[in-house]
């Protein structure tokens, strides 16, 4: 399946979808690029930190509410169209609903074990319990409502047509979030044949019944880096911290990299991958699942 | 002595001695994870870093790394996990040491990174918590460090991202239900400020070398108490320098 | 380390212990041994279904309270030695705290999360509401007070000296118990060099800082399974069934193949590893981890 | 006609029939896991079976498992993974038809896997519930298989461990806010007992070749509901029994 193919079936607007669930790997910048290309509508973004991800969506004019525990640019910090969502509702208000990254993963694990809430020890004496209406005080405790996305959406290093998906280096929330979700998106930097992701069900993120969409997408999370793939691409990262800071800067960097793009074979074409790609090979010892 | 050292070097010094050997270290990007490969390199060989992306490591990675996520601090890592699981470590108490930055704090130690002026219409919206306000209530004891400016270390700040000692009483924490103990230096530009053991008001514990407690007053957004026999900070030793400028480009930006 | 030394070491009587976490496989068969021959008393046993492992320690006289979704033993289900403590005291009056397998695993994970007690949707409608004095309904929801095991031990394929587990095939509740307790011991088929266990972090089980013991044991959950190193050995599980239907029979049982055995080196020596050896190799596609 | 086989055999062909194609099935072991294999060679082509030791296989494992956690039943799963994981997706609604074993089980299909007699002095101790309350409250249809006696088939079962239909008013479940849709059927040596849609009692559907109506209200421990035109259980067919015996070894003891 497409990217385009992927969004434009699953990720109808006014979705909840959780994104970025690595923290900083992994991020699906295609099809958070492909979201904006087709103009998806009153978004709900759920996730950690997300590298800038959010803030580009945020800027496109998708996103009706923020469900997560950060949203700016690794490179620097504050994230430009945040501010002007959040400051002057440019390009359009948007809902916050603030979360720590303990708290996130928790209200995920709610969804996905089926409880209303979950009770954990953190955001006692912040004033995020004042701010965001789906965690409460209570007991000496915190009750986290459970967040459900409709959709996740991960990138990940392999996987194969059913639906199986191999990510390896560190996860984050990936897990929780597609257990919680009602289906997911899988983008994968090698579409490989299920005699490669079965000779290893551990690392199997997670049950192909969730999974409704296998899009064979390499670079899908450039320029955010994939271990064992390519690293970060910190110019492209400064750039857009530099370019987002006023509202038409932020659109003319989404008109040359997401509206005059077609697809992410073209984006690929643009982007330096040389400097960044990995080549070595540091292979993990395997395992021997015999049965005999 | 190394009287030739920039201010961000003294910083990561003193913040690499607050790292004991042995502990396991909250890392946060930048200054910290230069601090925590020198601690190692010293004083704190057997020190162990934790990553709320879900990495536990020895080694420091000794190439740049744009985040803690980047393929250098993966390789040969000691746990790849969820961060669930990272957290859990936290919540029970086995983080000895956290560090977290923040675009303001103030005398009781709570940090902002949330809202400047109120949330429904902020003046400026800062990117949020991340994993701040779990390290400043969960982790053993913190460190925040800061550029030392007057619109950063406030008297009060108007949301409280990541709580500190809250509203200074002794105890505040404790009655609050907040399982570690708190932040324990604000290391600046300028000075190193500490806090009493029950919790409470920052105090000048050091000040650094050719600056004067009246430039350290001047920019403080609150009236700073200070022990009547403050100290100067230690500058960074030989070897401090040495392995600090070994790891600079591990956080430069 | 020797697993007499581990169990002498960090398991005192009255410790609260988990093990057979890993359900059907890797059930540490030798360090229940071993606490049996160190004549450990008063254990609270934490796990889910443990094989036959609980129902010898119970036989043993090793335990006071059972904390557990089942005890038996596989082969033919009723344990007989639990029987006989739960219906005549013989050898002692334990105390039994059921639990479902779902209901031990929120359990174990509120002790994870440090908090009180999990909310879940199990146990609605069943009597173990009114046996187990740790779980109550509240709100249309049961709520699981947290279990901490003092230790828990685990058997695994393969394990470095400081203590980085690989374990692979189903895990059950192997991590949320290795997490929630407050110490781990390791046993383990191989021994391996670092450099096998850090060449993928990923299937490392458990934070190197929770394991205080590894103890290298080849066939340490026999006749419980390993994948990739032998297959269950379903005549002695037969064996124990029928002779421990009797205290008697329990005891010569115990004499032959506990107390007049040593070690587990010994103990392998009188069992045929020869049929159910696994000699094929499944190998796992290994992952990339380079970073350059 | 398939005249010869066994009752064990009728059994786990009345079972496999119960799984519908592309189904996710939380399989059990002894005759469910032939019954699936089974399923899986006949009119269920996509269905997955979800063990609770950690596991989602397609292939039903064609060699004996002396439990589901065996090697044979781990090579080539579709996911090896936690227990908690397993049965997020069973809470979540995703399992469509459990299998549970058990000692007892009342005409509301109550089955009792943990005492008989008193809790704090049990005449007999059962093993418990390891995954069975948990299949019992959050599958959406389960069913179970049982010799037929009287001692097993009893009036209410003294304890219950997995709810069936409670205490067999309409809407029992749902009241007490249990999820799944609780048993479909009970299949046992002489004949199938079903339940009204909204719960209830079971009634006997159909009786096993061979077996009479009185036979069954014999070896039943409560008065036994039957419909007026009870008909025969369909015997075997050729496929099916020629899956059986490929399988039998799969879960023999």
């Amino acid at each position: 399946m497409t990217m385009a193919e992927a969004i434009a079936r699953f990720v109808p607007d006014g979705s909840t979808v959780a994104m970025g669930c690595a923290l900083e790997p992994l991020i699906p910048f295609a099809a958070g690029h492909e979201l904006i290309r087709q103009g998806r509508k009153d978004l709900e973004l759920v996730g950690p930190i997300s590298d800038s991800l959010f803030d580009q969506l945020i800027g496109a004019g998708c996103v009706r509410r923020i469900t997560a525990a950060w949203v700016g640019n690794v490179s620097e910090g504050l994230g430009h169209c945040y501010r002007r969502a959040a400051e002057q509702g440019v390009p359009r208000e948007i809902e916050i609903h603030d979360h720590t990254n303990f708290s996130i993963s928790m209200a995920l694990w709610a969804a996905v074990w089926n409880v209303p809430y979950l009770p954990a020890r953190t955001l006692l004496g912040s004033d995020i319990l004042r701010t965001n209406p789906r965690i409460k005080a209570a007991d000496g405790l915190v009750h986290i409502e459970a967040v459900r996305p409709d959709v996740t959406i991960l990138h990940v290093q392999r996987c194969d047509a059913g639906g199986r998906a191999h990510a390896w280096g560190p996860l984050g929330i990936s897990e929780e979030a597609g257990l919680a979700a009602d289906r997911v998106i899988v983008s994968c930097e090698e579409l490989v044949d299920e005699s490669v992701t079965l000779s290893d069900p551990n690392r199997i993120l997670l049950p192909e019944t969730k999974v409704v969409a296998v899009v064979h997408e390499p670079g899908g999370s450039h320029p955010a880096p994939v271990q064992g793939f390519f690293k970060r691409d910190h110019a492209l990262d400064n750039a857009y911290a530099e370019e987002s800071r006023t509202r038409e800067g932020f659109d003319a960097w989404a008109k040359r990299w997401i509206f005059d793009v077609p697809d992410r074979l073209r984006y690929m074409a643009m982007v330096d991958m040389d400097s960044i790609r990995i080549t070595g090979r540091q292979l993990s010892v395997p395992a021997n699942f015999a049965d005999e | 002595m190394s009287s030739d050292y920039t201010q961000q070097e003294l910083m990561i010094a003193v913040a690499s001695r607050e790292i004991r050997d042995g502990e396991l270290v909250f890392v946060g990007m930048r200054l910290p994870i230069i601090a925590y490969g020198v601690a190692r390199s010293t004083h704190a060989p057997n020190a162990r870093g934790l990553f709320e992306v879900g990495l536990m490591r020895d080694r420091a990675a000794t190439t740049y790394l744009g985040t803690m996520g980047d393929p250098p601090n993966v390789t040969g890592a000691l746990w790849a996990t969820r961060m669930s699981n990272v957290m859990a470590l936290m919540v029970q108490g086995h983080v000895d040491l956290g560090f977290i930055g923040g675009a303001e704090v103030d005398r009781f130690g709570n940090l902002n990174t949330s809202y400047v002026g109120p949330p429904e219409k902020p003046r400026v919206k800062l990117p949020g918590s991340g994993g701040g306000a779990d390290i400043a209530i969960l982790s053993r004891r913190w460190v925040t460090l800061m550029t030392h400016e007057r619109r950063r270390l406030v008297d009060r700040v108007s949301f409280v991202t990541s709580p500190g000692h809250g509203d200074g009483s002794p105890g505040w924490r404790k009655r609050n239900g907040l399982l570690g103990g708190g932040p324990v230096a604000i290391i600046t530009t300028l000075c190193v400020f500490r806090f009493p053991p029950e919790g409470g008001e920052a105090f000048v514990d050091t000040v650094h070398p050719g600056t004067t407690l009246a430039e350290v007053r001047e920019a403080t957004g609150w009236d700073v108490s200070v022990d009547s026999d403050v100290a100067e900070t230690p500058p960074p030793t030989e070897a401090e320098l040495r392995e600090i400028r070994l790891r600079a480009a591990v956080g430069a930006r």
